[in-house]
């Protein structure tokens, strides 16, 4: 599918995504709840077929966050960005580990080093870092004296 | 770790593997559950050489990050550079002078070679046959000499810049290359003779650690894992980049999704890398090695992707420029990290032995996992 | 008084067969291996580095020696006794030349696979008391392995009993002085051959069959909690027990000390008459030994229930249609 | 030298572990250390006991291998005689088998010879 | 299972195991394969571009052609370099800015070759020498410029 029907085919999906201009891929900018229903439809609906989430980050900006989502088909080759944005102050957002199964280990990463909370994630801990570890690495703010080298 | 005593049954046995395990490439670190000699459940527990370089990444400029990518997945470290080089002059918008594109492919699928002849040897070895561990090492010791000889490194590379390439080529390489591919094709059958066509080998690896086309998709596997289930997913195919759109490359498919079908795919994808260096060795086009870039990369504003197909399969890069000289947030989408994730899929019910075989058939890199 | 002289000289010159046999072995091993693997192998300690081993085994007692917190210290610290002894007891009826044999028990073959079978002890009771999971499962496996191919061993002795009528070991090499059972028995004696190569080697736990100590899986299998002296007597068993099996073979299918005879060629059977017989016996068994340690530097390791389907399905039933096969010869009088 | 060098082999057998053993006991001093104690399990700690409930599929195998040993015990005799007794000795033998042959097509079909 | 694939898988495993078998008794039996190469005692030539450690040379007058401009120090992602830089009167009388110490940390340097690609004048280039083991980490901090060495003439 092409951007522009990509674009016509999410609009009817949800009425209030927005869109940004991405340089490559359609970015789609939604409400962090609407995510979850969105995710399934983008996955299942025939046509869309988005089953393969090759990447899933985040990034901490000033005033909020912003879950990135790279979602691909591999039947019809199309790929689309979604963004949803999230508070600072104890972020959170529905997980879709039982859409695409990738998504647990992605989300555990980014929950550790983000500190986003993936609702009804089946086993949200800290991936990389010790259990008992203080503070989200990635964030802008965050201060290690310990093990931070300042160069 | 102690509720997890809690919820094992009478008889099973909870093991680590790794991280100071002979078997596991590098260190990862695996809790598995077994009853018996069966494997019932697999927990990989990651970070014990997390050096997070994303967060490095952000206090650097845009020529100094690719350095550390090198240090991520040390066997293809070439193609790692090579996929951060494309996504800062996707950002700078400069034009990549043809000699640097072959040079840079021509590197990338020798690394390729490079890095699948030390996984052939480290599957066999993971297995228990120990000779063949040694004659990987000589193919790759030419590799590495050769590469030593224009790059300046046996390991990490640092040799793709933006715009380019470091330094041209060295005079001798061609005529080295030329050397390797002959003595690779005299090689490669006794591979095939000590372990491919081994009973053994055969019986330890077929029908071991299967994952269903659905799956491979689902669990975001790619590179030889994926397409030994059926999932075309080739960069180099699908989204060409530099010249491999021009160049004849076939992708390897199979449809077993075992243990022996992921050994196929790279055994014939050894064979491909080997075709489109042959392709390309002789006619490398005569120019510059390097685009003029500024003294100061500054990205536009903007946010910038790029895969590129390493020996374990896509890596991406996604970077996040506020037109600093920083970017302000990178993310290095690895490959082994999402193949790894299958491994509990794969091992479940299976061997413990057979868990070993599917470890080596994931072609894992823990540097890269952990980042 | 004499009597007494005779056991003291007869320990010692056991002690120090063990001693120079493990050097040589474990040396013997390592430059194999390097060869194979397009190496050159120890060569630093002495000339070609033949004192390679001997520096190891030096660096081995100086090596503290631990036992782990938790484990039962009586059975871990007899473990290696064990070991040592089932190992030490089956050098009584071997005749490493002609006459040269400690003891000429009439039920040889029997002794020995009686005997043999105390190393499964051994390796159980290490992997038991070291309180660690990976030996624990090494000595199951361990378990389950070698009593398995003990059967397909014992079947393919049998086969050579039945051909010569005598379980006595010097009445089995002297029925090969006009010709070894491997040249004179035809094929069945070739099946019990080949069985028996298959089996020893499980039996000592060696590639293909290392699944006790599989090091990609297990680190080192029922002796990973084992350091310094003790796992260097397990290290020691272990290739003198690989050295016994081959003897074995050598008597049983090579004929022993006896030297290569071929029919009544007087002249030639004369000629080969001076070469000394333990040079004979010594080599039928380096070979052999060569032959297992070849295995092991070539093949991938067995998984657990693919050891035991080899031994079930296919050894166990061949080697008993081969004990008909062979009874079919020895009466029939096939044998040359 | 008869029956004696059964006693002698042990004793120099224990002699020889334990003198090397001794031997590295007054040539070394220990420095014990309470990580050194822990049970190896790649550097991490042991999650639970280690004598725990073990999986049966080892014990059916021993089990097997008694019948099946037992019954080569009674070959060896047989072996010694067979070529006296001739024909005989086949016939006998062939039944032996067969019935021992039964028995493993038994185990076999019954699925004690899978591993579990 | 037939009885002919039951032995025709026996056959066919053995064949295939000592075809294995054959490829190692190759290799045993001709040691002129053999790819071990005696360290100490052979040293293979390095290639010219080995990247060992950074070095700076000076000529026969004990002259280097580092202006102390920084560029490098600003290259290096692991502040590898640190310069140190003095006032200088030159020949024409004016105060210019000049080299005083090149301080070169080697147990932080990765040997991306970052700083050399860097420097507008050329004075600093890789070594080919790559045993920097040492008792000592502070050893491994270097000053490149030797002392009393100067500026060559022409650079700027």
């Amino acid at each position: 599918m092409t951007s522009e029907a990509l674009k016509t085919a999410i609009t009817a999906l949800l009425p209030e995504a927005a869109f940004e201009d991405g340089r490559e891929w359609l970015n789609v900018r939604i409400e962090a709840k609407d995510w979850k229903a969105f995710a399934e439809r983008l996955r299942y609906q025939p046509g869309l077929d988005f089953d393969y989430l090759f990447c899933l980050t985040c990034v901490d900006w000033p005033a909020h966050m912003d879950m990135v989502y790279h979602l691909t088909s591999t039947v019809h080759r199309h790929t689309v960005v979604v963004k949803a944005k999230l508070e600072r102050e104890d972020p959170a957002i529905d997980t879709v580990c039982d859409i695409w199964r990738t998504a647990e280990f992605h989300e555990r990463e980014v929950y550790d080093l983000f500190g986003v909370r993936f609702n009804d994630h089946p086993d949200l801990r800290r991936l990389l870092l010790t259990d008992d570890w203080k503070g989200w690495p990635l964030r802008k703010d965050y201060e290690d004296p310990v093990n931070m080298i300042k160069l | 770790m102690l509720e997890e005593i809690g919820k094992t049954e009478e008889g099973d046995l909870i093991i680590n593997i790794g991280p100071q395990h002979p078997s596991t490439h590098g260190v990862l670190h695996l809790v598995i559950t077994l009853n018996g000699e069966t494997v019932k459940k697999v927990e990989p527990h990651l970070g014990y050489i997390h050096r997070s370089i994303e967060k490095m990444s952000e206090s650097l400029s845009y020529r100094q990050f690719i350095y550390a990518t090198s240090r991520m997945d040390y066997l293809s470290s070439h193609i790692n550079n090579h996929g951060c080089a494309l996504c800062v002059e996707q950002g700078l918008e400069v034009e990549i002078p043809e000699r640097a594109q072959v040079i840079r492919v021509l590197m990338g699928e020798l690394t390729r070679i490079a890095s699948h002849v030390l996984w052939w040897g480290a599957l066999a070895m993971d297995v228990g046959a120990i000779t063949p561990f040694f004659h990987a090492f000589r193919e790759r010791e030419l590799l590495n000499d050769l590469m030593e000889e224009t790059c300046g490194a046996r390991l990490t590379m640092n040799y793709m810049v933006p715009g380019g390439v470091m330094f041209d080529l060295h005079p001798n390489f061609q005529r080295r290359v030329h050397e390797f591919i002959s003595m690779f094709k005299s090689k490669i059958g006794e591979y095939d003779e000590l372990v491919t066509n081994n009973a053994i080998f055969i019986n330890r690896m077929k029908g071991v650690g299967y994952i269903s086309r659905e799956d491979a998709i689902s669990y975001g596997c790619s590179g030889p894992v994926a397409r030994a289930s059926g999932v075309s997913c080739d960069i180099r195919k699908l989204y060409p980049y530099d010249i491999y759109g021009k160049v004849q490359l076939e992708e390897v498919l199979d449809d077993g999704g075992d243990c022996y079908a992921r050994y196929i795919v790279r055994m014939k994808e050894m064979q491909q890398s080997l075709s489109v260096i042959e392709q390309l060795i002789d006619n490398i086009p005569s120019g510059d090695h390097m685009a003029k870039t500024k003294a100061v990369l500054k990205l536009p504003k903007g946010e910038y992707y790029s895969r590129v197909e390493t020996a374990r399969g896509e890596f991406g890069v996604y970077i996040v420029s506020e037109g600093k000289m920083t970017p302000y947030r990178i993310k290095y989408r690895s490959p082994g990290f999402s193949n790894l994730s299958a491994i509990d899929h794969m091992a479940r019910g299976q061997k413990i032995g057979d868990l070993v075989a599917i470890m080596g058939s994931l072609d894992l890199v823990i540097p890269d996992i952990d980042r | 008084m004499a009597l007494f002289l005779e056991f003291v000289i007869a320990g010692l010159l056991c002690i120090g067969l063990f001693a120079i046999l493990g050097l040589v072995l474990v040396l013997m091993e390592r430059k194999v291996s390097a060869y194979m693997q397009i190496r050159l192998g120890p060569n630093r300690v002495g000339p070609k580095g033949a004192l390679q081993t001997l520096a190891d085994t030096l660096k081995l007692l100086s090596k503290e020696g631990l036992t782990p917190r938790g484990a039962d210290r009586f059975l871990f610290n007899l473990a290696p006794f064990v070991a040592m002894i089932g190992t030490m007891l089956l050098l009584a009826p071997i005749p490493f030349a002609k006459g040269f044999q400690l003891w000429d028990i009439n039920i040889g073959v029997l002794y020995i696979s009686a005997v043999s079978s105390l190393a499964v002890i051994s390796i159980l009771l290490a992997g038991w008391a070291s309180n660690n999971k990976y030996s624990l499962l090494g000595a199951m496996r361990s378990g389950a392995q070698i009593v398995s191919y003990e059967l397909s061993a014992g079947l393919s002795i049998i086969a050579i009993v039945v051909l010569t009528g005598s379980l006595s070991i010097s009445d089995i090499i002297a029925s090969q002085a006009d010709g070894w059972w491997i040249f004179k028995g035809h094929l069945p004696v070739w099946i019990a051959f080949v069985t028996f190569i298959i089996a020893v080697t499980a039996e000592t736990n060696r590639a293909p069959f290392d699944l006790a100590e599989a090091e990609s899986e297990l680190t080192a299998g029922f002796h990973t909690e084992y350091s310094g002296m003790k796992f260097a007597l397990f290290f020691l068993a272990e290739y003198i027990n690989i050295f016994i099996v081959c003897a074995i073979g050598a008597i049983l299918f090579f004929g022993g000390w006896m030297p290569f005879h071929i029919g009544n060629w007087e002249g030639f059977n004369r000629i080969m008459d001076y070469i000394p017989s333990s040079v004979w016996f010594f080599g039928k068994t380096f070979f052999l030994i060569f032959v297992i340690m070849w295995f092991r530097w070539t093949f991938p390791r067995l998984r657990i229930d693919q050891l035991l389907n080899l031994e079930w399905k296919y050894l166990l039933p061949i080697s008993m249609v081969n004990v008909l096969l062979i009874t079919l010869v020895a009466i029939l009088g096939w044998h040359f | 030298m008869g029956p004696a060098s059964m006693i002698v082999l042990i004793i120099s057998a224990v002699v020889f572990s334990a003198g090397a053993i001794l031997l590295s006991r007054v040539l070394v001093q220990a420095t014990p250390n309470p990580v050194k104690g822990e049970p190896y399990e790649c550097g991490v700690p042991t999650i639970g006991k280690s004598w725990t409930q073990f999986n049966v599929g080892y014990y059916l195998f021993a089990l097997i291998f008694l019948i099946f040993d037992v019954e080569l015990i009674f070959l060896f005799p047989w072996a010694v005689v067979a070529r006296q007794l001739e024909w005989l000795a086949l016939v006998e033998i062939l039944i032996f088998l067969f019935i021992l042959f039964l028995g493993l097509l038994y185990a076999h079909r019954k699925g004690a010879l899978r591993w579990v | 299972m037939t009885l002919k694939t039951y032995f025709s898988n026996i056959f066919s495993t053995i064949r295939s195991l000592l075809k294995g078998m054959r490829r190692t008794g190759y290799y045993f039996t001709h040691h002129k394969e053999i790819i071990t190469q005696q360290y100490p005692e052979y040293k293979p030539p390095l290639p010219e571009r080995f990247r060992g450690e950074v070095v700076m040379p000076h000529n026969a007058d004990n002259e280097h052609k580092c202006t102390g401009c920084t560029a490098c120090e600003l290259a290096c992602p692991n502040g590898t370099i640190k310069i140190v830089t003095k006032q200088e009167i030159n020949a024409a009388g004016k105060k210019k800015k000049a080299l005083d110490t090149f301080v070169y940390h080697l147990e932080l340097c990765t040997m991306c070759n970052l700083c050399i690609v860097a420097c507008p004048t050329d004075a600093i280039e890789m070594a080919q020498s790559f045993e920097h083991s040492v008792f000592d980490r502070n050893s491994l901090i270097k000053t490149l410029n030797e002392p009393g060495s100067k500026l060559e003439e022409g650079i700027e």
